[in-house]
């Protein structure tokens, strides 16, 4: 099963840990150098043709973010989520659209919702869905979405709300 | 009589694959499709370069709905996800409930009870049937045959007020909860879907007549927007848009999830990979969907429950863990990657719909070529919808 | 293509005559569903103001404000949900999650009103047209978004534990109480029911992130009784639980005693932190109860010296002489009070004010004097016999037990009174006669019926597991005694009813319905009161009395100027109470004192 | 103490007019009033509150009869102040007459002030069955009724003083 398979390609790269998440989902790691070569071997060797998707998590705390390229052999309904780990700090990644031209939209996104960059991969660099966007990489754990919408909108004048152990303690307070 | 177009005027290919547009030379012109426009599904729009009637470059734009649904729910408890998460797709948003709602389950350990997984896969399938309805309209209107979109509109609200009675909302229902789903039946409900189930193929009928036994449709569809299989895979290209081209892929079979295992279904597959083609199959995969609404309301365990004990959702915390779910979409493979590590809040959400794939590499791919008045039609072909790429 | 597909489109034709399927609004009503997610409804008076709804609500599309005309009575906030319906989004998890089951929607599906604003309004205080709409979701009872039962206590079997006076109530695993308190909404509720108005939601969350040392600095800020408190709490915090609604309240009092049960002993000294520099003032606290010892730990604590006495052989008060050891064991009781003497107070046991040294010799060498003495007198029935040596007082018998005096246990005892102290005597007599004669029989008669017992449920449920009779609504007559002047029984009548329709106590017998109890030991257990002879006669007749208590100001100073009381003394029996009023006077205390200075 | 008792029952005998039983009746309330008033300053202070309560009590049950006593329409006003008399004759301890001594406790004053209210009961009830139906038999069924909400108070106020439930 997909033990023998992460077995036998462990042999050719350096492999991470298995994570079996279930019989039919695996994830692996792998060094960042490693990838492309592997993902290769798995779309033209292993039959993990489809690009399910490819994203990133930011470990903030870390310095790290973690891409995920999830590849399924649709033949036998099998996944396998490759994971990739850069540093923070100017993360940068090989582009993989010579092997899935589709990922040059995975790849743009991540430019700018994560500031990953893809270097040589088509239209890295336009704009895909925040036209005009001159702050940090939304996406990204230290940009704060509340702040940024305190910033830049007005709440409805109107509102206030009570804590009801507060209130109650206001209310019941008899000296002690 | 084929169209043939002037090749003498089109743009030279640059060494890096781009084309060589000089704007000012008077050939080419820049048209913008979009973002409101009769033949785009939801607000996206392409930015066309165009040589005479035909475009010789295209370029998606997404973001006109952008919620940073994905950034919000890492803001979000488990349960403050849940009415978010069908905002994502207007049309079919039930995916979304079901593949979060899985995701979590899987990664908190939760097993929903058996009852509860046959009336998500119903919920589905009713909402698979919405979503065909509304593109067959689609469809046919970005053709000019408008009086589709009236029938299909009929009868996709009778199947709203079927949700209506079961999920208590019409659009987005909000029913399936991590854990199973918020009710059971409703009385009588079987008999009323099968009211409504007869009228959708009473109209589907009608629509086969005027829209599919049309000469003036076939001509504008066979043979538009042909989708090499050969492409499939580079480009990501899942459901019917794959199907169509003979690829008899479908998640409902080859990973059944659910109770699909228990159905009794063959994919629905065609064979000349263009606009008819992919019509034809959705067509038909909405009667199969209607198949298997009966059977599942006739094989439905009558009693039992349809939600498992969670946590106090107030404070439920989840192991540190990932994993991916997915679903057969009535456009593709949906799918929820869900990465938590420990906290009460998912460490990242990312949503895969096929729209992301479709309607931008592979539309900007196909568009090529085609004349400006068959666009409209070759995008909704593909069956997009753009607030499933920008999220 | 065939002719067909050039024919074909024109059957379209065949709709000319059809009938329109739209509905003619608002010329033709069309009701929302049954399940119709619309507008809210609160039933306001089942609505207790906990604010759970605001808490899930993802789109922050509510606030808790003041309810008009809605009474804040215990486990109510007074406050109510008001609700935006421009951020609204239906999802109806505030309807799921609800406590109380008070909100729910309707199925109204339209509303046009020209002021925005108006879709901004409190449901069941603000009057809709809807509030009554029959139709409209109401949470299924299937699903519920917290679990309702409580994670079982685990209990020596009653087989067992009638052997000795082994604790009965094990205490939670760290996984049972991580799942307890999981089961927390934490709104708060309960704080101001608790009389020291502990931070209850936020040690429970402690215990939820297990971080046990958070958890004790939290406990210690209200109650350095938590130990005890975590055992015997009358807990009537639980009564007031959100989660007591619509099933079991949170075991908030077992969940207190787990935080106490995770840490050893030598870390709590690190935890609470040291006393301030002494102040050079001196406080005398008379009676090493509750209230007495959390008055000294709170004047340690500030700096204060203190000393108590404490004329029994040990520290504790009621705790130790009042609480049998199977509730309570004297180890967790001695950790509070090792902790409390760690601050620097000193305790002199043995030590009997009034005999060992006066009221107005403490008066002269301590700057303050705080009386919490309790109530260790029994009280009796004084029925025919009741002087009979055979007959004795629950209190007595108690306290005997906790001192290790020997006890002349009873072939078959019958005990007067409903109360706690009722079934812990019986209890105690119980295992003492399991031990010395392999057989129980002991016989509890009370006034009250079983729907009024003064005891907590679980004491009588417990009493009832360990092979003890009890006959509720049974009015004492006579200590009946045989010709050798032996006692051989009580005689009883039957209560008909114990209240009026006023809920006043004014008990109807019927003579017709006459018991005789056989027993050769009777014991009353009927109430207690404080001996305050200790006064003496001059001080009694100087200090202002209220209604047979020594009357005291809000801050439990009494009228005279140098003396406090705190505790059951003044207040009647509560074990938390006295911990709250032990703070109090501290409090007082501490602020004279530095006016003094 | 016996002795006492048997004189004013003769006394009560004796008296027939609707003025004369509540002149009695009156003078029942006020020894009593004297009695407690006397005690009061003998018990500890710390249930002095007791006693003088109970002293008070009963000026205020002497101030009602004597008001009543002064109207004009008293026989109309008798038949309508009547309610059925609930007549308890028990307490809640079996109580016993108990011998006040020099120093009684909160219990003991208690116990006797009840039995002494039950004594009146037993006393206006024995009169009010040996009397033939009318107004005077009507008075004394009122003075059945009214001491018996007077017992009334005062088990409220033993219960929860001596069966303060316990901890």
């Amino acid at each position: 099963m997909m033990r023998e398979l992460y077995k036998k390609t462990k042999q050719l790269f350096p492999l991470g840990d298995l994570t079996e998440q279930r019989h039919d989902l695996v994830f692996v790691s792998i060094p960042h150098p490693f990838l492309s070569s592997l993902l290769r071997h798995l779309r033209d060797k292993e039959g993990f043709s489809h690009l399910v998707l490819l994203t990133a998590v930011d470990w903030l705390e870390r310095g790290e973010f973690q891409l995920t390229y999830l590849l399924c052999n649709r033949s036998k309904a099998w996944d396998m989520g490759v994971r990739v780990v850069l540093p923070r700090e100017g993360a940068t990644m090989e582009s993989i659209h010579t092997l899935w031209p589709t990922a040059a939209t995975y790849q743009r996104e991540l430019k700018e919702m994560f500031g990953i960059d893809f270097p040589g991969s088509p239209g890295v660099n336009d704009d895909f869905i925040l036209e005009g966007w001159d702050d940090i990489p939304p996406y990204r754990r230290d940009f704060d979405t509340l702040k940024f919408a305190e910033a830049r909108f007005t709440q409805r004048p109107g509102r206030e709300s009570l804590d009801p152990a507060q209130h109650m303690a206001k209310h019941h307070s008899d000296g002690s | 009589m084929v169209y043939q177009p002037d090749r003498s005027q089109y743009p030279q290919q640059r060494a890096d694959g781009s084309l060589d547009i000089d704007l000012e030379s008077g050939k080419y012109l820049k048209l913008w499709q979009g973002p409101q426009h009769p033949g785009i599904t939801g607000n996206m729009s392409l930015e066309l370069t165009v040589c005479g009637d035909e475009v010789v470059e295209a370029k998606t734009h997404v973001g006109y709905l952008h919620r940073g649904f994905e950034k919000l729910m890492e803001r979000r408890t488990f349960i403050q996800c849940f009415p978010i998460v069908c905002r994502i797709c207007v049309p079919e948003p039930d995916f979304n409930e079901y593949c979060y709602a899985a995701a979590v389950e899987e990664l908190a350990g939760i097993q929903p009870p058996e009852r509860s997984d046959w009336i998500r896969t119903l919920i589905l399938e009713m909402g698979r049937i919405n979503s065909y309805l509304m593109f067959l309209g689609g469809q046919a209107g970005s053709l000019g045959l408008g009086v589709v979109a009236q029938w299909s509109t009929y009868v996709r609200d009778l199947m709203l007020d079927r949700f209506e009675e079961l999920t208590g909302a019409r659009i987005y229902h909000m029913f399936i909860l991590p854990g199973g789903v918020r009710g059971d039946l409703p009385e009588g409900f079987q008999q009323r879907m099968e009211e409504t189930l007869k009228e959708i193929e009473r109209t589907l009928g009608d629509i086969e007549d005027v829209m599919f036994c049309n000469a003036v449709f076939k001509k504008r569809t066979v043979g538009l927007g042909y989708i090499d299989p050969a492409l499939f895979n580079p480009y990501g290209v899942t459901g019917p848009n794959a199907r169509a081209g003979g690829v008899a892929k479908d998640v409902r079979r080859d990973q059944p999830y659910l109770i699909y295992s228990q159905l009794a279904f063959e994919p629905i597959v065609g064979q000349d990979s263009d606009v008819f083609a992919r019509a034809d199959v959705r067509r038909r995969d909405l009667l199969l969907s209607i198949d298997l609404i009966r059977q599942i309301l006739a094989g439905m365990p009558k009693k039992g429950p349809v939600m498992a004990k969670i946590p106090n959702v107030l404070h439920w915390k989840i192991p540190p863990g990932e994993t991916y779910i997915r679903g057969e979409c009535s456009r593709g493979e949906y799918g929820y990657y869900l990465v938590t590590d420990g906290s009460g809040y998912p460490r990242r959400v990312n949503v895969r719909g096929p729209s992301y794939t479709h309607a931008v590499a592979l539309l900007e791919r196909l568009i090529v070529h085609v004349n400006i008045s068959d666009v409209a039609g070759l995008m909704v072909s593909l069956h997009t919808y753009p607030p499933e790429i920008e999220r | 293509m065939s002719i067909q597909d050039l024919l074909s489109p024109f059957t379209a034709w065949k709709n000319l005559f059809r009938d329109p399927v739209t509905i003619q609004d608002p010329f033709n009503d069309r009701p929302g569903s049954e399940r119709y997610r619309g507008f809210h409804k609160n039933d306001v008076a089942s609505c207790i103001g906990c604010g759970t709804c605001e808490t899930i609500c993802q789109n922050a599309a509510i606030d808790m404000v003041v309810g008009e005309g809605e009474p804040t009575g215990a486990g109510d906030s007074g406050l109510r949900p008001r609700i935006d319906y421009g951020r609204c989004c239906w999802c109806a998890l505030c309807v799921d999650i609800c406590m109380t089951g008070s909100l729910t929607m309707s199925n109204a599906y339209t509303w046009v009103e020209r002021d925005p604003d108006a879709y901004r309004f409190t449901p069941g205080v603000d009057k809709k047209s809807w509030d009554n709409a029959p139709l409209g979701y109401q949470r299924a009872e299937s699903h519920r978004l917290a679990p309702t039962q409580r994670v079982t206590m685990g209990e020596v079997a009653p087989e067992r534990r009638i052997g000795s006076f082994e604790e009965i109530v094990q205490g939670y695993g760290v996984e049972q109480a991580r799942l307890e308190a999981d089961r927390c909404v934490s709104c708060g509720l309960c704080i101001a029911t608790c009389p020291t108005h502990m931070s209850i939601p936020d040690y429970i969350q402690s215990v939820r992130d297990g971080d046990y040392e958070k958890g004790l600095a939290l406990l210690y800020e209200t109650n350095p009784f938590s130990n005890v408190c975590g055992r015997v709490c009358t807990h009537k915090c639980e009564t007031v639980c959100a989660a007591g609604h619509e099933g079991e309240p949170v075991a908030i009092r077992w969940l207190k005693r787990h935080i106490v049960d995770q840490l050893p002993v030598e870390k709590y000294r690190r935890i609470i932190g040291d006393p301030k520099p002494p102040t050079g003032k001196r406080v005398a606290v008379i009676g090493a109860g509750p209230a007495g010892l959390t008055a000294a730990f709170d004047l340690a604590k500030m700096g204060h010296s203190v000393v108590v006495y404490e004329a029994r052989e040990k520290p504790g008060g009621m705790f130790r002489y009042g609480i049998p050891e199977y509730r309570l064991p004297y180890d967790a009781m001695d950790i509070d009070i090792e902790i409390i003497t760690s601050m620097g107070v000193e305790i002199r046991c043995h030590n009997r004010v009034g005999t060992d040294i006066t009221m107005e010799q403490l008066h002269q060498e301590y700057d303050a004097v705080l009386l919490s003495i309790g109530l260790h007198l029994g009280r009796s029935t004084r029925i025919a016999g009741s002087d009979h040596k055979g007959v004795a007082k629950a209190v007595d018998l108690l306290r005997d037990i906790a001192d290790g005096k020997s006890i002349d246990v009873p072939k078959q005892c019958v005990v007067i009174g409903g109360g706690n102290v009722a079934m812990d005597i019986a209890r105690s007599m119980a295992r003492l006669q399991k031990s010395t004669q392999g057989e129980i029989r002991v016989t509890v008669t009370a006034l009250e019926d079983l729907d009024h017992f003064l005891a907590d449920p679980e004491e009588v449920k417990e009493c009832g597991e360990e092979g003890i009779a009890i006959l509720d609504s049974r009015g004492p007559q006579e200590i009946c005694l045989d010709d050798q002047g032996q006692i051989i029984g009580l005689r009883t009548w039957g209560v008909e009813s114990i209240f009026d329709e006023q809920g006043r106590f004014a008990p109807r017998y019927n003579p017709e319905d006459e018991q005789i109890h056989p027993a050769d030991r009777v014991i009353e257990a009927i109430g207690q009161q404080s001996d305050v002879t200790l006064l003496g006669e001059a001080l009694t007749e100087k200090l202002a009395w209220n209604r047979g208590r020594i009357a005291v100001d809000g801050q439990g100073r009494t009228s005279e100027g140098w003396l406090w009381a705190a505790g059951d003394c003044v207040n009647g029996p509560d074990v938390v109470h006295a911990v709250a009023d032990g703070h109090r006077v501290a409090t007082d205390i501490d602020l004279m004192l530095q006016k003094k200075r | 103490m016996k002795q006492q008792q048997r004189d004013k029952e003769k006394l009560l005998k004796a008296k027939k007019s609707i003025v004369e039983i509540l002149e009695v009746a009156m003078e029942f309330e006020r020894t009593a009033q004297v009695f407690y008033a006397e005690l009061a300053s003998r018990v500890s202070k710390r249930i002095r509150y007791l006693v003088e309560e109970l002293a008070e009590e009963e000026q205020g049950h002497y101030d009602r009869f004597k008001k009543l006593r002064d109207r004009e329409d008293l026989e109309e006003q008798i038949n309508t102040l009547i309610t059925l008399p609930a007549s308890d004759g028990h307490f809640s301890d079996a109580v016993h007459l108990p011998q006040l001594g020099e120093k009684p406790d909160d219990q003991e004053v208690l116990q006797y002030a009840l039995w002494r209210e039950h004594l009146a009961i037993d006393q206006y009830h024995a009169l009010a069955e040996s009397t033939a139906p009318g107004p005077i038999q009507d008075l004394f069924l009122f003075l059945v009724d009214e001491e018996t909400k007077h017992k009334k108070e005062l088990e409220k106020i033993y219960y929860e003083v001596v069966h303060s439930g316990g901890v």
